[in-house]
């Protein structure tokens, strides 16, 4: 098996949008993703975590449109609002069928 | 005991003692917390406790007796939420979201503060009705529905619909515990109530033990917000104390009306003049994301919650008592 | 007491309401759950108090007395993983890997389920022998070993020996808290026990309480799996619940035999019918890789768990009360 | 010190998996690896979560030919049956010599 | 009860055997232990409720009764440390930084070892008296202060500054809860007392059982270090059973002098004797960088913490009881 | 809004380091930073997690030349003496604005 591209996209969101944002990524296309617990700090500063529990940190491996789409559809709906970042890396998976 | 002496013997009381040291503890910059998980899980012990006798103990009353209070209640809880958003945004000028969002935290209920003012009036020999707890499980949603349903006219496309996010505070983890743990205590009688009781029961010493250590981690959680207060402005501070007062006073004369005792009166009034900050806050994150969560949690958390356990539940007790025709 | 009172009294008693909470709150898509790190704190204090308890106990019982009984379960424990695979794969037609993953579970035993035994024949006034946790301790392992050898023959090149495998169950939190405590128990002997027993005493309000807040749990986590009822076949669904009929019947009557008394030929029966859904289920996702998980976990937890605690050991109950020749 | 560039290997696998998994990685050539806890959803939809715990997030640095026996391992002898993915980006470390 | 004797029944606690249990599931590689979490909870629960009776009995104490036995405490609090260092530097020939590592965790106190130590007298019938909490607060931060400023010389240019370390350690878990605890429990006084007591007596079922709890843990713990033994050298190992052994007399010895009971003075003699290894170990991590924790955390927790538990209170008792002219 | 490239720093420490990391992080210029918790092992086997509490695992995505000056930091003031890997990596973000 050769390694193919793919394209993770992690976002760092308030712990509240747990629900909204995974639903967000299935409904863009992503088969899969996985959710971390992280703590931080950033321009905003809304203390978040201390009522709503940790913050999230999502990954998931999708194809490269379905990562752009879910870039854009984050800053259009949630990036004023939110205490949120979200950034994409390249990384090779064995199985693309398993991720488009 | 006059009003002076009940503020003393309420100042020295562990739970308010616990609560200062956690807020201390964070003023003096310590790292100290409880963990997250077993902070959970005791705030899951005192809900599940209080649910379960009150369960017990509804069997106790008649519905007739309940049928009062409860309308008394559920007016309450329709109309605390319109008073409090008519202040804020009327007198204080914030903004439709922000009133909205600080209108369901104040027409919902805290549990713990109501656990307080149960405590508070038992010590004073004037034990509220055993069916409290059912009540306070009526006024935990009506509050938040209405000032959601008020700030939902002001909601952008897009936006998590009320009906949604109202479904999470019905389902949440307050309502399983309170609601389902009177069911529960209800079914099961006193027989199997004996087997478990001196583990649950909201005057022993497990119970107030827990209640104590809970205190603690609200104390340092107050207290890492207490750099906010210089940022909500002297509207708050002030909104902060009086629409308790007021709440308070009212819930006092309702409950008296509906014809509850100078215990269950006082319990009513803290229950109307406190403000939810555990089922409120992320279903108003949800739904009005423009409004601003330092004021509303500020407000909720470090103004009223520590206000009402301090001072407020004294006042209404005196209230009810007075109310009552009592001394 | 007749069969229907039996069940009755059983239905309502706050373990098994516990349970149907949880369970519904998921039905009704609650998000409420206990903090996995507070559900495994809970179970621990069970599993040492009954360690504990059990080795106090044992000391007051003679050699002579537990060596009947524990030969009886060492026999449960070779012969249920054998029936059990014999019926899954003949009957079921079940993959070799599925019907010994099967057989793990249902070789092995649940302790919530022993403990839920013990508080019922206790509450029908017969309680079981002291030496019963001692039983318990040793039914954990064998009929896992005995499955996964049965499955040994299928597996593939390269999976992980069952010899290591069974390390890892020998030397689990059941063993060490279970197996530990015994010993402990025993040598600390009745002096010392006062001075911890009101925590532990499984018989206290403090065992029960914490009880009801990990069936709680457990409802919800069965209540989350729910939906695989659908996927794993009626033959399962029947399965689950006549296999234990089948092993419960079995064990208490070889508990009478081997001379134990109707409680205890009650709570041994209970064992056998019973399946594990702690130790066995990583055991088994390790050596058999290809067994389903949905069908194990959904047989053990969602089927004959909840059969057990509502209908299984008032049946026990009995059959054990009509074999030792009580009304 | 100029920055050097290794392998990154995510691998995202379930709880009980733990043991072998670690024992493969040190097998395989790996100097160090960290594990953290997430949860997720993919296309095998096990829900193991529930009865395991969550699921692990294992990252270790290696160079490229580990990393690619590592994958490799991974592919034959877990992909089929376990919930699990694996991917890997290249990134930079300064000391190379601390994995390899 | 002669030494032997003593020794037996100390062997035989439930705290010393959950403690071995704890140590021995290590040594077979089982991978039980008790969530963090929960074991910090724990934790928080031993301190606060030492804290909270200390306070309420220090209420019951003058204040000339303690000036002496807490200036003798001070003094140990200098004292150790400095002899530590020499030891451990002249005759240990370690290095300047392991040496003022290892001073800092033997010039401060465990408190588990401290509340074993109470038990133990209790048990003995010989109380200690009502303050000794007071003292244990007032030597946990001396200790590590003197010993970080004695390494402080040997510090290189970047390190954190000692008096930032300081302030974690005097606002860290132990001090908010233990000093909190003390000042909480002076206010509320025996009234308000009485509702919480039962669940928070030291010398009651909840807290013994939990300490139960903990022990194991701790032996989990310490288990998982046990094969560090080897890499420490004999040096640190004789140190850690010897230098026990001269504190513990001297404390106990300082004790008699200031005027404690008998039970008084084994009790500081204790905390003289023992190692902290939980407000140490992250302060001297980042002051020291360059010790080796293996050094300091081996001694202090694998040699010296269950030194004492099991060897050396019985002895500090019997030297207290030698001293005060008792059998 | 089209991607920008920023660096990913990734950090992983021995628990003890959390404040002094942070403190160093915002004073080197990161305007932002999450943490999450592992377990690991390394080639140094301090045991440090048992009783400090788990690993930090630190990510803070900056430009690239406060991501070097991180970098050199570490090396200079931890590496020898603590428990410690980290590693950069490039990312691509939507807002430029919020990292720099
Ligand atoms: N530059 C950054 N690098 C890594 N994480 C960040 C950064 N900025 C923000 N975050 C994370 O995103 C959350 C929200 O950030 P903000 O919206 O800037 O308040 C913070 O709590 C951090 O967890
Ligand atoms: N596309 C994806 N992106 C990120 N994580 C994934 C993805 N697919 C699966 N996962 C993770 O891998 C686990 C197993 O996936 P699966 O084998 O597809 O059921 C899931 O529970 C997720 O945590
Ligand atoms: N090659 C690696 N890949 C991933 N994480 C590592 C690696 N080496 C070390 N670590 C992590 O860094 C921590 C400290 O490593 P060390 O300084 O090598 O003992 C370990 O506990 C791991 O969490
Ligand atoms: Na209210
Ligand atoms: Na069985
Ligand atoms: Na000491």
């Amino acid at each position: 098996m050769t390694p193919v591209p793919m394209t993770l996209v992690t976002i760092i969101a308030e712990h509240v949008l747990r629900e909204p944002l995974t639903a967000d990524l299935r409904r863009l296309g992503a088969r899969g993703y996985s959710i971390g617990e992280v703590e931080g700090e950033g321009t905003r500063g809304l203390h978040t975590q201390d009522w709503q529990g940790k913050n999230l940190r999502i990954e998931t491996v999708v194809p490269a449109d379905v990562a752009a789409a879910i870039l854009a559809h984050l800053a259009a709906r949630y990036f004023d609002d939110y205490a949120m970042i979200a950034y994409t890396s390249t990384v090779a998976v064995l199985r693309s069928g398993k991720f488009a | 005991m006059n009003t002076v002496d009940l503020l003393q013997a309420n100042l020295l009381s562990p739970i308010a003692l616990a609560f200062a040291l956690g807020l201390l503890a964070r003023v003096v910059r310590s790292e100290f917390s409880l963990p997250k998980d077993v902070y959970l899980g005791l705030s899951i012990f005192l809900l599940w406790a209080l649910g379960l006798q009150g369960g017990v103990e509804l069997r106790h009353s008649s519905l007739q007796a309940i049928a009062g209070p409860a309308l008394a209640t559920v007016g309450l809880g329709v109309l605390t939420p319109i008073t409090t958003y008519l202040v804020v945004r009327r007198l204080g000028r914030f903004s439709t979201a922000d009133s909205a969002a600080i209108a369901a935290h104040y027409g919902s209920v805290s549990a713990v503060t109501f656990i307080a003012a149960s405590g508070f009036v038992k010590a004073q020999g004037q034990e509220a009705e055993g069916f409290m707890p059912t009540l306070l499980t009526l006024l935990e949603s009506p509050g938040i529905a209405v000032a959601l349903a008020l700030g939902a006219y002001h909601a952008r496309e897009g936006e998590r619909p009320v009906r949604e996010v109202m479904h999470e505070v019905l389902t949440g983890r307050t309502m399983v515990l309170l609601l389902g743990g009177l069911v529960v205590g209800f079914l099961i009688g006193d027989q199997h109530w004996a087997t478990i009781g001196p583990f649950y029961d909201t005057t022993g010493a497990v119970f107030r033990g827990v209640l104590c250590l809970f205190m603690l981690e609200m104390g340092v959680t107050a207290g890492a917000r207490l750099g906010d207060l210089r940022k909500v402005g002297g509207f708050l501070l002030g909104f902060g104390m009086l629409m308790p007062l007021a709440h308070g006073t009212l819930g006092a004369w309702i409950g008296q009306v509906a014809g509850l005792s100078v215990g269950g009166a006082t319990v009513l009034g803290t229950m109307a003049a406190s403000a939810s900050y555990i089922a409120a806050p992320p279903a108003v994150r949800l739904t009005l994301p423009d409004a601003n969560p330092t004021y509303y949690l500020t407000a909720a958390l470090v103004i009223t919650f520590p206000f009402n356990l301090l001072i407020g539940i004294p006042v209404y007790f005196r209230v009810a008592t007075w109310l009552g025709g009592a001394p």
